[in-house]
């Protein structure tokens, strides 16, 4: 398993960024923490329907996307909204997404990741036939998806691997696993040691990292990026990360894990490390701390207003967004919908 | 006796069956240590052990693949798919072997099995957590589809779903889970399956429905009745086999008839209810049979929901139109 | 112009279309080297090479997935499922992706491509190769479906379905693939999605049927005629959007009706046709409308099939029954 | 890759078997190479619908069905009458399948051999459920399930490894990799060397042979079956073989592999090899060749004429074979059939 920066703050590789690039990662993770208990309290307050907590899961979800081009392609999770924002997403729509609003499945022009999938494995191929389609048309974006350990049981995890590897498209899985699908622990989930060694099942490079390390997970997806960008097919990457929170915040962990995994796994912060590691390179201080919390903070505040600000989408637009022009059977039903004053 | 909600009426059918024989078993995503994200399962992993209450891999075709193989070999699997919306990666297994094994082989091989699905939206939940797409698994031949709106009939109609030599799918209907109690007798008893039901008698005219729609359908009925609008209000529990013959006597009688689904329109299931009453009744009907349906888009969220499942109003409004003829 | 079968009416139009736009590309099992098992895409192989004319691995969900993600990066996939019977492997990412991008991400985000599809029986073929599921792709909200039923149309709907900014799925009769011949333009014409189209006027009778079954609707419209009942013959080409427009006319004129489908009875899409009249044009309608269809079983095999898929002769005898009245 | 019978008839390992079962097995052979050509030709005459040709792939399909108890379960698919046959399954449902009559599909009651999977890769898991289930009723019944090299790309083939794997049943799975999927070649397939090397991504054995060799196929799998009656889980067995024939009798394979690569798989013809090993043993003849020809030739005959008189399935058979009582809907559909004279 590649480590690099261990949980007490202490280098044991190279670090594949510098202070100040480090600095800029942990502002992220910080801002990723805020986001995601900002968006857990206000959901304990019903200002959002369920609500997926990442904690613990910041350093593979910001030090993996932070390697990417800008027009590269995201395929994302639902707990995947640090990765999300890195790429471009805004805090506000991935908030709208959970008050229930359609806006939350729209970014800005510019900004090639999809909505986040709900649905646990299809994504997987759509990051393949993206990253196929820009090679074809001669760009050389890739696309990386995002999917956990449970994820890998589906079916289209295989199919996505497989086309993948047999058509080297410039691809990235990056599975988080957090050791956990709902309650399905992961040894319930498979019978093998690692995810990185289903790699091997399709003739592409696997590999497993410290996935609260963000170094190490930095420089394994530099590599897989590299490695896509060059036309030289995909990559599997296996983030060991644990999900500190509950499933979702209708899950109730304590059904089916024990408060000491949970206790075990607090030490290997992937926040802490790297505060320890930038300060001993007196890069960080209480002070600094408290400006970028501030500043980060007052950004998801202005986030959750604007996604509580969206007016509801009316019944136009649910008639308007299913084609690029209504059909006449919708149009029938625009009008019935209209008789029947529903 | 209890008093127990629509979700406990099931743990009970659940727990009732495990109990009765051996050769029951209940397997699904987190259905065993965690009870079920509906807690449906509650208390039964401590009781039968994980041999019996089993936590799958996140695989819904590995689900309904290795229960329909189990049934082949003799056991009577409960599988159950987390959502309606995530049934549909086992959608080939369902179609292409439960639903055909019998046919296949000619009674040599059978797959009685049951697989349950929560359905249904109304709940402000999650994209692909409120389908309802029954009128797919309708047209499915081989495979039964029934769906209870009381607590009593969840667990008669789930304990006769068990014991059905062929493959029955269980539909759910979220909404209800906890939102109706009744009394519940104890132990094992029978809701025959394809038998639609009465819920309120009526004179002016036949609102058909099932599953979530029913609590719809009675809040219409009770608005129509302080219309002076005699509104009779049937449940069909089952799609496959469909009732016919309990719908036919009530339109013959009222001469209007509103169907009721929360799933797209077209194509729907209430297509089929329209059809086969102009079939049998087109001469007792004074106005065209409305059907009160969502619409053909996706279920959209929480914000603008309301304007996709069907209320009491737009049913309502729908029975003023069979009115005016 | 030249005298194309269907199936090389097809050929046609994916010829036309990877010649004219750089964005097109075909994906699906054995399309390649083998030119497809029906030798549809014959020839485009060797013109196109290997990374527009793609052997994809025997996965249908892969394929489906795949070229959704294209359809979302810009290009135009048209993807071969090879057999209607295998594309419920695909089903979930249909459901849940292809028909659904445009809506969740509030037309950001579109998938413009094609499936394309060989279905319906008739010709005695093994398991699973006789389907004719429509009825569930018309009950998935976000994608169109048609189904051509001359090589005129097939080129022309094909070239139309290509550049439609939606996910369209296009249903190929395969028993009219090469039994049908008719004078084609050379190079590109578009034949709108959406409209129905009268086949054989008439003033008795409606039949409205699709596919393959437009076959068995002239064969009964001319045995009709010698017993001196004169049938109209409607070809829906597109169900989803279904032009109900066309079909209330002419039961408005002809005041009886029977709908044709060799798909399973229950909630086909005949439910829909018959609720859609009854909700228009009850008043003009004589008789029930009737509808012929495949029954709620597989698709018998060779020696029974006969019993199974609809026949001239059933047509007849159901134009006779909405005579009665 | 496992070999103990060279294509020269040399022995290069321990014969699992001995002389008198290899004769019987390579009877079996014979028998089902006779059965294989009568389909093919039958079916020129127009007398079945298409017919999937198996000649070439006899010891693997023979060798391993060998290993089984009469009672053990096996889930193959069109192109495996032979290991079917072996099972119990008779010629003449294997032949009523093709000529289009639903009996083909219902095994007599003793033979535990579901009708052949038409439908490519879901039936795998089939094999997972019915061991599962032997499991819990205290059975030490095991699951076989045939497939191919292009049915290992279906998600269903990952979801049965899987479960397999995870809850350790009795399932072997016995790939042929007879090269081709139709047209496409393993090449396209997949981008692994081998297919064995798959288990690897479920954590369970997976061993490559000579599938041509019906010493070294049935060595493999008695191993893997005796692993999974002692409950220790499933294998995953490659036998390397090739598809001498055409994918059906509808398929052109010139189309898309050259004759010389055909040539070149003849002399590794798994019957010639059997034959030499047994003539130098003294356990071969042309009066014995003669004489299993004469005799298996007549019961394919006979099973031909058995086929061919069975009398077409009635409407009500149709109508009584969905369910164990039709349902209210079938009894209604009955009727219009009668009604409209269908
Ligand atoms: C196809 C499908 N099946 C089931 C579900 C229900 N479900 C939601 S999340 C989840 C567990 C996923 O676990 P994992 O892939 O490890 O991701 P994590 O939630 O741990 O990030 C399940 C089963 C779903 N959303 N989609
Ligand atoms: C789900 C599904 N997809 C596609 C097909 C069409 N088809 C029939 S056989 C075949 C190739 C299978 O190849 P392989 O698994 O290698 O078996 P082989 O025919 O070589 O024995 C295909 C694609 C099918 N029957 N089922
Ligand atoms: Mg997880
Ligand atoms: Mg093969």
């Amino acid at each position: 398993m590649l480590q690099i920066l261990t949980p007490e703050g202490e280098l044991v590789g190279d670090p594949p960024v510098d202070i100040p690039m480090t600095r800029r990662l942990y502002r992220a993770m910080v801002a990723a923490r805020l986001y995601d208990r900002k968006a857990t309290s206000i959901q304990k307050q019903g200002r959002l329907a369920t609500y997926a907590p990442f904690e613990g899961q910041e350093a593979a979800q910001v030090g993996s996307a932070a390697v990417l081009s800008p027009d590269d392609w995201m395929v994302a999770t639902y707990r995947d909204a640090a990765a999300m924002w890195m790429q471009g997403y805004p805090w506000e729509l991935l908030l709208a997404g959970r008050t229930g609003h359609e806006r939350g499945g729209s970014p800005p022009d510019h900004v090639n990741v999809l909505p986040p999938s709900i649905t646990v494995g299809a994504h997987m191929l759509h990051a393949v036939g993206l990253a196929w389609a820009e090679r074809m048309q001669g760009t050389d974006r890739i696309a990386i998806t995002y999917f956990g350990d449970g994820a890998t049981s589906e079916g289209d995890f295989h199919e996505a691997m497989n086309f993948a590897a047999v058509f080297r498209t410039g691809t990235v899985f990056l599975c988080q696993n957090n050791h956990y699908a709902i309650s399905m622990g992961i040894e319930g989930q498979m019978a093998t040691e690692t995810i990185a060694q289903k790699a091997g099942a399709y003739g592409i490079p696997g590999v497993r990292v410290d996935g609260n390390d963000l170094f190490a997970i930095y420089r394994a997806t530099s590599d897989a990026v590299e490695r896509a960008r060059r036309g030289n097919g995909p990559t599997l990457i296996e983030a060991v990360t644990y999900r500190l929170g509950p499933h979702t915040t209708s899950d109730d962990p304590t059904r089916y894990r024990l408060e000491e995994e949970v206790e075990q796994w607090r030490p290997r912060d992937p926040l802490e490390r790297v505060r320890r590691y930038l300060e001993t390179n007196q890069a960080w201080d209480e002070e600094w701390q408290k400006l970028i919390e501030g500043e980060e903070g007052a950004v998801v505040e202005r986030a959750v207003q604007l996604a509580e600000s969206l007016s509801a989408p009316d019944v136009d637009d649910l008639f308007d967004s299913m084609f690029a022009e209504p059909t006449s059977d919708l149009e029938n039903q625009r009008r019935l919908l209209e008789t029947e004053g529903g | 006796m209890a008093v127990l909600t629509l979700a406990q009426a099931i743990t009970d059918a659940l727990d009732t069956a495990l109990d009765q024989d051996d050769r029951v078993l209940l397997m699904g995503e987190d259905v065993g240590k965690t009870g079920g994200v509906f807690r449906v399962s509650n208390g039964l992993y401590e009781k039968y052990g994980s041999a019996r209450i089993i936590d799958a891999p996140v695989a819904e075709s590995g689900i309904i693949g290795t229960a329909f193989g189990m049934a082949v070999a003799g056991m009577r699997p409960v599988a159950e798919i987390q959502f309606m919306g995530f049934s549909y990666p086992a959608y080939d297994q369902i179609v292409s072997h439960v639903g055909r094994i019998r046919n296949r082989s000619r009674h040599r091989f059978t797959a009685p099995m049951v697989i349950r699905m929560p359905y249904g939206g109304g709940i402000g939940a999650a994209e692909h957590h409120s389908e309802s797409t029954e009128s797919i698994y309708a047209h499915t031949p081989g495979v039964k589809v029934v769906v209870p709106s009381t607590p009593y009939d969840a667990k008669g109609m789930l304990l006769q779903a068990i014991d059905d030599p062929d493959p029955v799918i269980f539909l759910e209907p979220i909404r209800l889970y906890r939102s109706v109690k009744e009394e519940i007798p104890d132990g094992p008893y029978r809701v025959p399956l394809g038998l639609a039901r009465v819920l309120v008698p009526g004179d002016d005219v036949t609102i058909i429905t099932y599953g979530a729609m029913t609590a719809e359908g009675r809040k219409a009925v009770a608005i129509l009745a302080q219309e002076g609008v005699s509104a009779e209000l049937i449940d069909l529990r089952s799609i496959v086999p469909f009732d016919v013959d309990t719908v036919v006597e009530s339109v013959e009688k009222t001469g209007r008839a509103v169907v009721v689904h929360e799933a797209h329109r077209t194509a729907g299931f209430g297509a089929e209810v329209v059809a086969q009453i102009q079939e049998r009744a087109l001469f007792s009907l004074f106005a065209p049979v409305q059907r009160v349906t969502g619409w053909d888009m996706i279920v959209p969220l929480k914000l603008a929901e309301h304007h996709y499942v069907p209320t009491a109003d737009r049913i309502v409004a729908a029975v003023g139109k069979t009115l005016e003829d």
